[in-house]
C-alpha cells in the first residue's frame, strides 16, 4: 500500500484529528508559548506535560496493554509524534518512557517492572541516559564505565558524558563493563542507577547555545544493587540495539520540522529589507521552496516506511536514512532562520530565554529562541551516532560496500 | 477509480522489465538510434499488442481503464530501460488531452489510434524556440487560422497529429494538428537524450473547427501538465534506480590500488546520498500521484496535489542531477564513452529534469505558496 | 602609499601572535566574555602601546601611516585570536572616516585619541532595527536635530562617540553622537560572538554643526564600507586559519574505532575543502586588498577594486560558513561545547559572514556588473 | 610579494598587453570562430596556428634559449596559456611542446634532442600520449604494458586507452613495464614509439560528446628501437613526475574559465523568457555573480602560486588545488551553460558541431558547441587523476592525514 493511501484512511485521519483536537484543548498555552518562541523549558513543564498524556493514556500509547500502553502501531506513534511536535508540545523526553520502559518491560524482571514502570508512565521518575563516555561517543562499543561485582552489589565506576538533563534525573540506566572478552561489544551490560547514590556526580556541560542541557556524570564507588541489572550480564549491547530499533521510525523529526518550518515562514514575512518582507524577495521564495520539497520528501520516505511497517514488514537500516535526511533538513531550517535575522544583525540576547523575561529587546523579536534553536541543533548530525556513521552503516549494510 | 490492482501494476512493470531484457538490448537499441525515426516502429507494434499503449485509455475506447498510476508504472519503467519510443507525448499528453478535453468524435478517431498503435501523437506548448512569435489562432470561417513558432516538439517529426496549444483571442485552445498541411514546417533535430525532436512553425495554417478541442482550456493543460511532470518524475525515477544499480555493481567490482573503488569511503558516502536520493524522489513522486488520483476521483486530499507535484518534480530533479553526474565521475574514464550505458542515463535525466518545469520554476512556485500559507496552512 | 615594508607587516602579525599567545589566552578571554564590557579596557591599552591602534593614522596625528594593508594584517591576527576588543568600529569605520571625511578639528581632537587609546568609537549606519524610522537629520539653527533608530550598533555602550549615518534632506550625512546626549537611547546586549551590541535611538537628538563630518558623503560611505567588508574578511581568515588548524589537530589525534578519525577518507576530503576555502578566502582578500589600495593611490588598477571585493566577501563568507559548520562536525559532541574554543569561532565567523553585506548581497551586484560587461569587458 | 603587486609590474603588463596584441592580429578569425562556438577543429586547424606560434618564436616559450625556447618564467607562461584561451586559441596540443619536448631535452640523448625536438618545435610531428591502461587510469603505476629487449629493439605489448587524438599522432611517448622489482613505480621506462610501425592500431572511442577525441591503441609485437628509451631504463616514472610537476600551475586553466564565462554571459543576454533574457532574472544573475567570484577566486590563488614561484620557491602539490578548483568551475560553468538552454530545450544537433554546415538551426543558436563543452569537460574531474586522487593526494602530503 503507498504511504500516501495509507494516509487517507479514514481511522487514521480520525488519530490524527483527534490529536490535534487533544492538543489544542489540553496543551497550556504557557508551556506551548515557550516551545513555539525557543524560551527555556523547566522540569515542571516537562512533567506538567506528561502528566496531562499521562492522564489521557497517551504518555507511553506505544506501550503494550499489559504494561499500560495503548499498543500503538508505529504509525500511531509518529502521527501522534509529529501532531503534538507541530502543535508546540514539549519534547517528549524519552529517557523513560521511550528507553528505560520499553527495556524493562521487555527483559527486566517482575520486580523491576513492579517497582520502575508505574513511575515512568506518571513521570514521579525522570530518567537519564547513560551511554556515552569522553572515548566512546559514535564508536559506543568502547565504554570503559566498569561494574563489579561485590556480593549483592555493583561497584561502578567511570564517566558519562553527553548525559542530556541530568541534573533533573533520579536514574539512570546506563550501559557499564562487566567483562572484557571477544569483540568489545561482549561484557557490556544495562544497569539501572540511582542518581542519589553516594558517588554520583553531575557536572553541568554548557553547549554553544549557552544553555545547560548536557552534562557529565561522574560515578565514583557507586555502590549499585545487584537486581537494578537488566536481563543477563554480558548483553548490554543487545538491548541497546532492540532500543534504537525501537525508535527507529521517530529519527525522522518531521513534527520539529514542520514547525520550524512554520517558524521560519513567519520571520520571513516579518523580517523587512528594503521596504519589503523578505519573503517577497526571490531568492527566500526559492529557499522556503526547497526547504518544504525536501519536507515533504522526507514525509513521503517517513509515510513509505511506516506503511512497510503497517504492513507487517521489519524494517532494519531506515533510522540511518530517516536520521541523516531529518538533521540535515532541520539544519537546512534553522540555518535559513539564522540567515533571515542576519539582515538586521546577529543579537543573541540569552536573557530573552528566560520565560517572563521584561527587558528592552535588542534586535529581531524572537531572535534568541531560534539562535538558540539553531545553535543547539548544529549537534543533530553528530548525537545519535554521526551522520558520517549512519552513512558507514547504510554503505556496508544496505549496499554492502 | 482505475480498473488497475495493485498486483495487475506489479505484472505490468515485470511485463516492461522482461521485454527490455529480451528485446531491447544494447545492440538494439543502438540500431534505434542509429535509424531515421531515432524511435522503434516495431517496438511500438508490439506495446500496442502488449497493451501498454492503452493502458490509460477507457475500455471504451480499446484500452484498459488505467489512468496515471499505471503510466506512473510504465513510465518507471521505460526509464530504466532507456526506452526511445513516444510514450510521453502520445499516451500521457495527447490521450490525456483527448480523454479529457477532446470531442466524442476525436476520443473515437484517435483513442483506440492510440491504443493499436496506429497513431502517434506529439505535443507542441510553451514557448518558441526564438523570441516574440508564440502560436495565435484566429477564427477564420467555420475554423481558424494558425500561425507562429513552437520549439522543442518531441517526435513532431513521426507524428500523425500534433497537438498544438495556441493563444485564442487571449484563451488557451488545443488544436490537432495535421503535420503536412499547408504551411507547416518542421525542422528536424535530435535532443540531447537522442530523442527526435523539431522545430514547428506554423504560417497561417487552416484547422477546421472540428480539430479543435473543445474541453482544451487553460485548466486543462495545467493538469495535463502535471500529469506529465509526475510521469516524467516516474521515468526519471526508473533511470535513477538503475544507473545507482549500474554504479553500485562498478563500485564492487572496478579495482584500483589493489582493491575495490567501493571500499573507500568517500565513494561509499556518495553512493549512499545518490541511493538515498533515488528513495526520496520515488516516495514523492507516488505521493503526489496518489494525490493527484484522489484529487481527480474527488476523494479527500491529504495534500494538495499541486504542492505535491511541485515538490515532486523538484526533488527528482536535485536528485537526477546528483546521481547523473555522480554516475559519470564514479565511473571514471568508462563513464565517459558513448559505448558504455551511463552517459544514456545522464543524458536522458538531464532532459527529464527539464521537462514540464525545472527544479527552479517548481520551487519559486512552492515557495511562493507556502509564504502565503497555501496547503490549509498545514506548512 | 603606507609606510610599512612587507617586512613591517611580518613583524606586526608577529607582534599580535606572540600578545595572544602570551596574555590572551582562555582564561583572560573567559574573564572578558564575563566582564560588563565585553572587551579588555586592559587590552585595549595595551594595544595602544604597542602601537596598534594607530597603525592606520597619519604620522601627525599620532598614528604610524600605514593604511588597509596594515589594518588588515591586524585583523587576521585578531581574527586567529578571537579578539573581543572594538578594532573594527574604531580604527577601520570611525578613524577611516575620519582621516578621510573629518574636519580638521575632528582629526586633531578624536585620531590622536584613537591611537592613544583615549577614545572608542562606535558607528551606526543601514537599517533601523526595526522598520520605518531610518534616522533624519534637519538642520536646527547652527545645527542639526536627529531622529530614528539604528540597529546592531557594535560596542555602542563603550563608545565615547558615535558616527551615525542620517539622511539630510535626501543626502547621506555622518554625524559625531555623543551617547550621553539628550534624546539618545541605547539598549544593550551582545552579538552572536559575545560581542556587546546596542539598538539606538534617536529622538530630536540635538548635534552641533560641527559635530558633522564635513566630507561624510554617500561616496565616503561607500568606500568605507568596502574597506570594513575587506578588513572583515582579512578577520575572517585569520579565524578559518585557526580554526581549521584546530580542526586539522584534532583528526590527528582523536580516535575513534581504533584509528584515528583523520584516517576515514570522508574527513580527509572535507579537511582538504576546508584548507581550500581558506587559501581561495585569502588570495582573493589579499588580491582585493591589493587592488583597493592601488586605486587608492591612483596606481593602475589590475582589476576594479570593488568587483575585488564584492568577490573578496563572498568567497570568504562561503568559506567561513564551510569552515565553521565542517569544524564543529568533525570536532562531534566537544565542539559542541561552550568551554572548548572551536564553538567561539563558529559563532564569530557566523557573524563576520554578515557584516557589511553577505554573501548572496555580493553576488548580486557581482552577478549585475557581469552581465552588465563591468570591469571593461574583461569578464 | 603579493600576486596582486606582481600583476601590476610594468614589464607583466607590457607582455600580456603583447600577447593580446598577437592574438587580435594573427589569430586566424575562422579559427577562432570555431573555438568560440564550440565547433570541431581539424588537425589542420591545431597546425596552422601552432606554426603561427612557431614562428613568433612562442610556441616553447617556456622552454630553455639552448632549445630554442624563450626562458618564459611560470607567470610569463600562465599569461600566454590565459590569454591565448581568452582570445578564443585553439586548445594549445601539449603532447608535443609540453610533454614529450621536456622530457626528451632534460632527460633525452643528444641524438634523440637533434632528432625530435625540431619537429616538435614547428608542428611537423604529432604526439600524443600513451599513459592510461584499463586497468590503470588514476592508478597509473598499475601500467602493465610490456617492453622486452630484443637486441637493439624492445617489442612493446599492451594496450593504451584515453589516448587524446592518437588519430592524428606520429609519435606516442609511452610508459611501459621494462620490469616487476619492487613496487609497481619501479621498472616503468619512457619510450618513444611511431605510431606508424607495424603492431599499432587505433581504435577510436566516441564520447558522451558524440565526438571522437580519444582512443584505444593497440600495441601487438610492436618493433621500437633502442634508442628510442628515454634516459635510462626503469626510470619512466620519474620522468613522468617531472612533466607533471612542470605543468603543475596551469592546470588551474583560468583563460579557458574565462572565455567560458564570457560565453555565458552572452548566452544569458541572448535567452528570453517571458519576454526578458534571463541575465535579468535575479536568480541567474546571482548564479553569474557566484561563477565570477570563483573565477576571481582562483585567479587570485594562481596569482600567489605564480608570484611565490617567481620569488624563486619551488611549489610542489599545488597542481592538485589548482586541479581541483579548476576543473569545479569548469563544471559548473559548463552546467550553468545548459541549464540556460534549457529553457528553450536540450536540442543537441551535432552536425552543428561541423564547420560550413548550413542546414536550418534548431533549438538556440549555439546550443550544440555549449552542450559538446559541457558534455566534454564531465572528464575535467576525471583525467589526470580524478579530483578524489587530488584529494587524496592533498590530504596525505600536506596535511599528513
Amino acid at each position: 500500500m503507498l504511504g500516501i493511501d495509507l494516509m487517507r484512511d479514514p481511522a487514521i485521519q480520525a488519530f490524527r484529528a483527534e490529536v490535534q483536537r487533544f492538543c489544542a484543548t489540553h496543551l497550556p498555552a504557557d508551556i506551548r508559548d515557550k516551545v513555539l518562541s525557543g524560551q527555556h523549558l523547566g522540569k515542571d513543564d516537562y512533567v506538567r506535560w506528561q502528566k496531562i498524556l499521562f492522564d489521557r493514556d497517551w504518555i507511553v500509547g506505544h506501550w503494550p496493554r499489559q504494561y499500560g500502553g495503548q499498543d500503538w502501531t508505529p504509525l500511531q506513534r509518529a502521527i501522534f509524534d509529529d501532531e503534538t511536535s507541530k502543535a508546540g508540545a514539549p519534547w517528549l523526553t524519552p529517557f523513560g518512557v521511550c528507553y528505560a520502559g520499553p527495556v524493562i518491560y521487555t527483559f527486566g524482571s517482575q520486580a523491576q517492572k513492579d517497582r520502575f514502570l508505574p513511575a515512568i508512565r506518571s513521570t514521579d521518575t525522570w530518567w537519564c541516559q547513560g551511554y556515552s563516555e569522553p572515548g566512546a561517543g559514535s564508536d559506543l562499543a568502547n565504554i570503559k564505565t566498569r561494574a563489579v561485582r561485590d556480593g549483592d552489589h555493583y561497584i561502578v565506576n567511570g564517566q558519562k558524558t553527553w548525559t542530556t538533563m541530568a541534573q533533573w534525573a533520579d536514574m539512570m540506566f546506563a550501559l557499564v563493563r562487566t567483562g572484557n572478552d571477544g569483540k568489545p561489544q561482549n561484557g557490556i551490560s544495562f544497569l539501572l542507577i540511582d542518581m542519589k547514590a553516594p558517588g554520583v556526580t553531575v557536572r553541568p556541560i554548557i553547549s554553544i547555545d549557552k544553555c545547560h542541557h548536557l552534562n557529565e556524570v561522574f560515578l565514583d564507588d557507586v555502590r549499585v544493587p545487584a537486581d537494578h541489572l537488566v536481563g543477563e550480564e554480558g548483553r548490554g549491547w543487545t538491548y541497546a540495539k532492540f532500543l534504537l530499533n525501537n525508535e527507529r521510525l521517530l529519527g525522522a523529526e518531521v513534527g520539529k520540522s514542520t514547525r520550524l518550518l512554520h517558524q521560519l515562514r513567519r520571520t520571513l514575512a516579518e523580517i523587512r529589507d528594503g521596504g519589503r518582507p523578505l519573503a517577497d524577495d526571490p531568492h527566500w521564495r526559492r529557499r522556503l521552496g526547497e526547504l518544504r520539497a525536501r519536507l515533504l520528501g522526507l514525509e513521503a520516505v517517513c509515510n513509505e516506511y511506516l506503511a512497510a511497517a503497517e504492513a507487517g514488514s521489519t524494517p532494519g537500516l531506515e533510522v540511518s536514512a530517516l536520521k541523516i535526511m531529518g538533521s540535515e533538513l532541520i539544519q537546512g531550517i534553522t540555518g535559513a532562520m539564522v540567515d533571515a535575522l542576519a539582515v538586521k544583525g546577529l543579537v543573541y540576547q540569552t536573557e530573552g530565554l528566560e520565560p517572563g523575561w521584561q527587558a528592552p529587546a535588542v534586535g529581531v523579536p524572537g531572535a534568541p529562541g531560534m539562535i538558540r534553536e539553531h545553535l543547539h541543533d548544529r549537534a543533530t548530525t553528530i548525537y545519535g551516532g554521526a551522520n558520517e556513521i549512519q552513512r558507514n552503516i547504510l554503505a556496508k549494510a544496505v549496499l554492502g560496500l | 477509480m482505475s480498473a488497475f490492482t495493485q498486483e495487475d501494476r506489479s505484472l505490468l512493470a515485470d511485463s516492461v522489465d522482461r521485454f527490455i531484457t529480451d528485446a531491447y538490448g544494447p545492440d538494439r537499441r543502438a540500431a534505434i538510434l542509429k535509424s531515421d525515426d531515432g524511435f522503434g516502429r516495431a517496438e511500438w507494434a508490439r506495446y500496442a499488442e502488449l497493451g501498454w499503449l492503452g493502458i490509460a485509455i477507457g475500455e471504451d475506447h480499446g484500452g484498459s481503464g488505467g489512468g496515471l498510476a499505471e503510466l506512473a508504472v510504465l513510465m518507471r519503467a521505460a526509464g530504466r530501460g532507456l526506452l526511445m519510443e513516444p510514450l510521453l507525448p502520445t499516451l500521457v499528453q495527447a490521450a490525456g488531452a483527448l480523454a479529457a478535453g477532446g470531442s466524442a468524435e476525436q476520443q473515437a478517431q484517435w483513442l483506440p489510434a492510440i491504443a493499436g498503435g496506429q497513431a502517434i501523437l506529439a505535443f507542441a506548448q510553451d514557448d518558441a524556440a526564438g523570441d516574440g512569435a508564440p502560436v495565435t489562432a484566429r477564427p477564420d470561417g467555420d475554423g481558424y487560422r494558425l500561425s507562429g513558432c513552437r520549439g522543442f516538439v518531441l517526435y513532431g517529426a513521426a507524428a500523425d497529429r500534433i497537438i498544438v496549444k495556441a493563444d485564442l483571442a487571449g484563451d488557451t485552445a488545443l488544436f490537432l494538428l495535421c503535420p503536412t498541411a499547408a504551411g507547416v514546417t518542421l525542422a528536424h533535430a535530435r535532443s540531447i537524450d537522442d530523442r527526435p525532436v523539431s522545430d514547428l512553425t506554423l504560417d497561417n495554417v487552416r484547422v477546421a473547427a472540428a480539430d479543435r478541442l473543445p474541453g482544451g482550456d487553460a485548466a486543462l493543460l495545467d493538469r495535463l501538465n502535471r500529469m506529465a511532470a509526475l510521469a516524467v518524475c516516474a521515468e526519471a525515477v526508473g533511470a535513477m534506480e538503475a544507473a545507482n544499480r549500474l554504479t553500485l555493481d562498478y563500485l564492487k567490482t572496478r579495482t584500483q590500488f589493489g582493491t575495490s573503488i567501493g571500499s573507500f569511503q568517500v565513494p561509499q558516502h556518495r553512493m549512499v546520498d545518490m541511493v538515498l536520493a533515488a528513495q526520496e524522489a520515488a516516495a514523492i513522486t507516488w505521493s503526489a500521484i496518489g494525490a493527484a488520483i484522489a484529487a481527480g476521483t474527488g476523494g479527500p486530499a491529504i495534500r494538495d496535489a499541486p504542492v505535491l507535484t511541485a515538490a515532486a518534480k523538484a526533488r527528482s530533479a536535485a536528485a537526477a542531477r546528483l546521481i547523473g553526474e555522480q554516475s559519470i565521475q564514479l565511473h571514471g574514464g568508462i563513464g565517459m564513452t558513448e559505448e558504455y550505458v551511463i552517459g544514456h542515463y545522464y543524458r536522458r535525466l538531464m532532459l527529464l529534469e527539464t521537462l514540464f518545469g525545472g527544479a527552479g520554476w517548481h520551487l519559486d512556485r512552492l515557495g511562493g505558496w507556502t509564504a502565503a500559507g497555501f496547503d490549509g496552512g498545514d506548512a
